[in-house]
């Protein structure tokens, strides 16, 4: 155990803030849920990538720097430090990435991941069917193989980003005869492919962050398939397994709110501490925020050492959506009357984006698996419960 | 000791209810945000048909004479169909002001009458709120300043919207110039009346977040009861029974202390605490009402067409209205943790 | 709605009042749990019915008073502002006696009635068997008719009281090919029958709170049953029904935590308000007892204009158990490292009587069907889920 | 940057683990309930034989050597098998404070040789604690007075032994005066002997709260995997299934910051803000454990023989020892809460 960083990580941590403070957009971005926030963000995205930033774990040739997930921790911390935007395509970077850096081909991955760090391509992800939402087993929309092509048919819903982006990758069944987790394959497409409708459907703040998509005889080469037909499954499940866990929701991203928070707290401590339970959750958020970081420095450095993570990473999903909820719902009630205000209301001065994080953060405990299922499967795959 | 609703109370209660169900129902306030006031005269007009509006108007001035208990049941209704803030800011608040006045007050009668006919709406602007609810649809403003009591006339203010995550919500900061002109009372003369109006303005707001939680738990009900997963409805789900039972237990032991608050109210007893005690319950159990609910519909209960949002929304923009968490507990703690307060078995119905 | 006491109540009030500081022990009893402190408590128990205040809402002729709820919640308020003894016979009066009320013959009343309210017949009650603890309806214990007795064979568990107690009450499988909540039947018997042996379960604390009861061939006359033969389910059902409930956790006992809970909050301020949590833990202390006591005074006042009470009644037992948890655990926060002493401990000064009612509070979520089960019950019946 | 724990470190845990499983199973331990000072000596022996008298006694005096981080791995394993106090306090809190007395100090190295060779318990008594644990078998006691280091043989002191709801803990109030004779080191010297060991006595409370959460979560885990309740077995109900997830969770994310807290110490880095939050998060961990994993149980969770209650009461027990809630959650407040406190991404390894 050593928890000082060696002179290369200092190094590598002062480059990334001298770039990023350089960098940074001074203005913050519109939503990328919107037409015009989104390619605000695709080109921040391309800035990112001019300086090698878009995914500093990815090997340089792909547009990365080869970094370890200690470096990457860092650069999160950079990141988040300075509040830099959200990333419009973390479906790409986070999700898919990683999976074709396991799962695809060599021609895939220099196809795939070039224009993924120059944010040229920007990838939703369809996983759910109506029908099928924690339950992902239950896909039924079909790709059936004619020729060197699939024919897509069906129907996918709560595709996020799906309304601007260009690619989609996810989960069909590729075999009809098939059940539950047999006879699905992993393909990739464009989401101008003839024969597809996107419908967004709105928030709860009003912008259309995912959307509905409707495949009527899509026709998609065979070359776009990650894997073996009908091996699909497994890579979905390696796509939401930790790792990408990790990279989706890393520790500074939170820490960052807790500091916020805390900054709040103290702007309003006279009104605020009248109640303290204010106090108290203003103080839990910060020992939580710190105790997922040291968590994912714990499970970075194993995964550094070559040790392969178990079971045990299914508790993050859940801890961190709960921690995210509980900093946006006690900032909320330390605004009090302020706190229903929208960001561009006149009299919202700057706290505008407490609601905005709290709408968003009360979908933490439902999309990626909701809290129910991760509690399942805590239960049976960590601590062997019976099914 | 009788701690029940008689049957006209819950008579009048039910007929509210089913009005409410036709002319609240969700569609026609999904139309309602879209008009440029959010506030059509058309329903106004029904509710003084109903006798909403003149609920608690002296029976001489037009009204049916009734009190805070009967409005504590009205106002859990509207907030079950999340009816506008102009109901309860005119009708129960802005008329117990008015009723507070001097019986020979020119202001008083006038518009007492205006109000039980449904030709008034009233806007309240207390200090506790930073921005005045309704304000763009009232004919007369009751405005505090230094504790004294203002009427304007909307005419002579300035308006400034502030959209609110709950987009049925119409706020608006006000600027005015407080003159003795528009002074109807001074600060000492006034006190009573605006500290009963803020434990109104509190108590309408927890009476509201009880019906909102109480619609939640039934819109949530009727989801898992047709949607399936892994083959099986979802409310069949031991931990979707769980989350919605929670919810159930948190809304049962909520209610009663409404109740009681607005009986302290109603006869015009030490009414805060028990005020500030319904808020906090009541913003309690609406908040996990919306948590809960929201949960069991998964990505559906994120979305702007599921009717669930304008129920959570209007919980999450009640919460801090006519005072926060940080001032009703203070409050509460004032009360409870002064010397000699009388908190043990047996205290419960000495003021 | 008037929450004014009549003159009536408040004569009531006073004459109850009178009467316990004449009467309640000035020295605090030994636990019920051991055999002096149930001979001390069975004492104090024909002290009250002294004063016919054994069971107040019992008609005169069978040692109560005739009143209806409101005065019993009144009663309840004054026995717990002087901090009287716990009773020991709960189990009848509370449970049983109620019971009888409903279900019993004439002659059963009589018999048992008053000896009940003297203390002479201390009750204990039969409901879990071993492999039916939460499912009732799983009861196996078998009361085979021969002639005009039953003949019991079998094994109950988690029987409080039963240690030391006189009579048992319980549910029995009468019709041995009956299955789930058919065939079972309610029956009364004394302990010492022949066939019996009761074996002590020690609780956490190290007494004997409650038994695991043998039975090899205990004959019991036909007339101890209670309703008909086969009926036992629904008479046992109403039993633990709400009105029993209500008896059994009035509110007067959770207010009088609550204070306790303020008065060590004040006395220790100086090192509790380190942890704003704990004055707020205070705070909903107070409100929660306040509101179980609003709640159950909204319910006896319906039950005295006539109304019947629905299922939304099966709250109570989840909100009184987690309450009554949370005072204790925040008590044990207040009190930091003396939490731990035993009361008869020579530092543990007279808070020792906080760890006791933590334990006791632990087991408020289990007995009485478990709170999961709880949950199921309000989902199924009071909010219509499906099963 | 490395938060791993070596081999050596695993190995020498899992040494310990499976001797503990043998040497400290829940029939050997009540049966030590049972024994006037509860102390085995045999038991003792074998700690020495395993080297676990000596782990951070230096190799000069006979020890291993080791420190804080390798003690946060025993300490857990301590708390799993709920072995008693003198352990801790002896070899880990004890040798600290004799490691920080001058070299040259004769008291040092005599006492170290003596720890290390199982010959000798040392009990620690800090004001933080109003009673002293394990001082009926200690040869050496080592006490604060006033921020002074003072060293007192058993015989001259009074013991009065005080029952825990935990029936191994045994803990005495220490009558004692302190003179100049039985001082070793006064106050100032003292200073951040007594500091470093009221964090280590914390830390070592948090760790074996780690270690009883995952006893406790395991015996529920093996009981309702084999226990029926309406016809399935217990364990595959949901709600059963997510209490336990619950109890996985929390435990999950209070172990590593212990760990960190280990680290900081036994680096002399400022170590008070890392070891309140580890033992504030071991608090919350352990007081869930020991709730859910009673609840799965039912009724039998309440009783005496079911072992479950060993560890339970063991952590409701170390929950106010080495500081209760509000003393960790006020050096968690200065130190988050100052003008400047490092808080944001990026501060978690600076000091």
């Amino acid at each position: 155990m050593k928890l000082e960083y060696t002179d290369q990580q200092r190094a590598f941590r002062a480059e990334v803030r001298a770039w990023l403070e350089a960098n940074v957009p001074t203005k913050p971005l519109q939503s990328f849920d919107t037409a015009e926030g989104f390619e605000q963000h695709r080109a921040w995205e391309r800035t990112l990538s001019t300086g090698n930033w878009s995914m500093v774990t990815w090997p340089r040739q792909l547009g990365g720097r080869g970094c370890d997930l200690i470096e990457w921790l860092i650069f999160e911390e950079e990141y988040w430090r300075v509040r830099a935007p959200l990333r419009v395509n973390q479906n790409g970077i986070f999700l898919l990435g990683p999976t074709l850096m396991e799962y695809g081909s060599e021609a895939q991955k220099q196809r795939f991941l070039p224009c993924m760090a120059t944010g040229e391509h920007i990838w939703a992800q369809g996983w759910s069917e109506p029908g099928a939402g924690s339950d992902m087993a239950a896909i039924r929309t079909k790709a059936v193989r004619d020729g060197d092509h699939y024919v897509i048919n069906g129907q996918k819903i709560w595709a996020t980003r799906a309304v601007y982006a260009d690619w989609l990758f996810g989960l069909f069944r590729s075999d009809p005869d098939s059940q539950r987790h047999h006879g699905l394959s992993f393909i990739l497409l464009p989401l101008k492919t003839p024969g597809i409708t996107v419908r967004p459907i709105a928030q709860l703040n009003g912008q259309a962050g995912f959307a509905e998509i409707f495949f009527d005889d899509v026709r998609v080469p065979v070359e776009n398939r990650l894997g073996d037909e009908g091996a699909g499954w497994n890579i979905a499940m390696s796509t939401a397994g930790f790792e990408r866990g990790l990279l989706l929701r890393s520790p500074a991203r939170f820490q960052a709110t807790a500091e916020s928070l805390i900054k709040l707290y103290l702007a309003n401590r006279d009104s605020a501490d009248r109640d303290p339970a204010l106090r108290d959750a203003v103080m839990r958020a910060w020992m939580e925020a710190e105790a997922y970081a040291l968590a994912t420095y714990q499970t970075a450095s194993l995964l550094k050492a070559g040790s392969r993570i178990g079971p045990e990473s299914s508790t993050n999903k859940i801890f961190w959506s709960e921690m995210d909820r509980q900093m946006h719902e006690t900032a909320l009630a330390i605004l009090g009357a302020r706190a229903e205000l929208m960001p561009h209301a006149p009299d919202a001065g700057d706290v505008g984006q407490w609601l905005d994080g709290f709408l968003f953060s009360t979908a933490g405990s439902i999309y990626a698996g909701a809290n129910e299922i991760q509690r399942n499967i805590i239960a049976e795959r960590m601590l062997g419960m019976p099914r | 000791m009788d701690f029940t609703f008689s049957d006209d109370q819950r008579t009048l209660r039910d007929a509210m209810r089913d009005f409410l169900a036709v002319e609240a129902r969700p569609e026609l306030q999904r139309q309602r945000w879209q008009t440029t006031d959010g506030r059509p005269a058309e329903l106004w007009r029904q509710f003084a048909e109903q006798g909403l509006t003149g609920l608690s108007v002296p029976e001489e001035a037009g009204g049916l004479g009734l009190g805070d208990t009967d409005w504590v049941l009205m106002a859990q209704e509207l907030g079950y169909c999340a009816v506008d803030d102009s109901v309860v800011d005119s009708c129960w608040i802005a008329v117990a002001l008015l009723r507070g006045l001097p019986q020979e007050h020119p202001l008083r009668q006038p518009w007492l009458e205006k109000i039980a006919t449904g030709q008034a709406r009233i806007a309240v602007g207390h200090r506790i709120n930073p921005l005045v609810a309704d304000a763009h649809v009232a004919h007369l403003l009751l405005l505090e300043h230094n504790g004294a009591l203002h009427a304007l006339d909307p005419q002579s203010v300035k308006l400034t919207a502030n959209d609110s995550v709950d987009p049925a919500r119409r706020l608006f900061r006000v600027d005015w110039t407080p003159t003795a002109a528009n002074c109807l009372l001074d600060a000492p003369a006034a006190a009573p009346l605006w500290q009963a109006a803020l434990d109104r303005g509190a108590l309408a707001t927890a009476a509201q977040m009880l019906g909102l939680s109480k619609r939640m738990l039934d819109l949530a009900i009727a989801y898992t009861a047709e949607r399936k997963q892994f083959g099986k409805v979802l409310g069949s789900f031991q931990a979707v029974k769980h989350l919605l039972a929670d919810v159930a237990v948190k809304l049962e032991f909520a209610r009663p202390v409404a109740h009681r608050a607005a009986y302290a109210l109603s006869n015009g007893r030490p009414a805060s605490i028990h005020v500030s005690h319904a808020k906090l319950a009541a913003t309690e159990a609406s908040a996990l009402a919306a948590k809960n609910c929201m949960q069991v519909h998964g990505a559906m209960g994120y979305t702007w067409e599921l009717d669930l949002q304008m129920y959570m929304k209007r919980a999450w923009a009640l919460a801090g209205a006519w005072g926060d968490r940080s001032f009703h507990k203070a409050r509460v703690a004032d009360a409870m943790l002064k010397p000699g307060a009388p908190l043990g078995p047996g205290s419960t119905f000495t003021d």
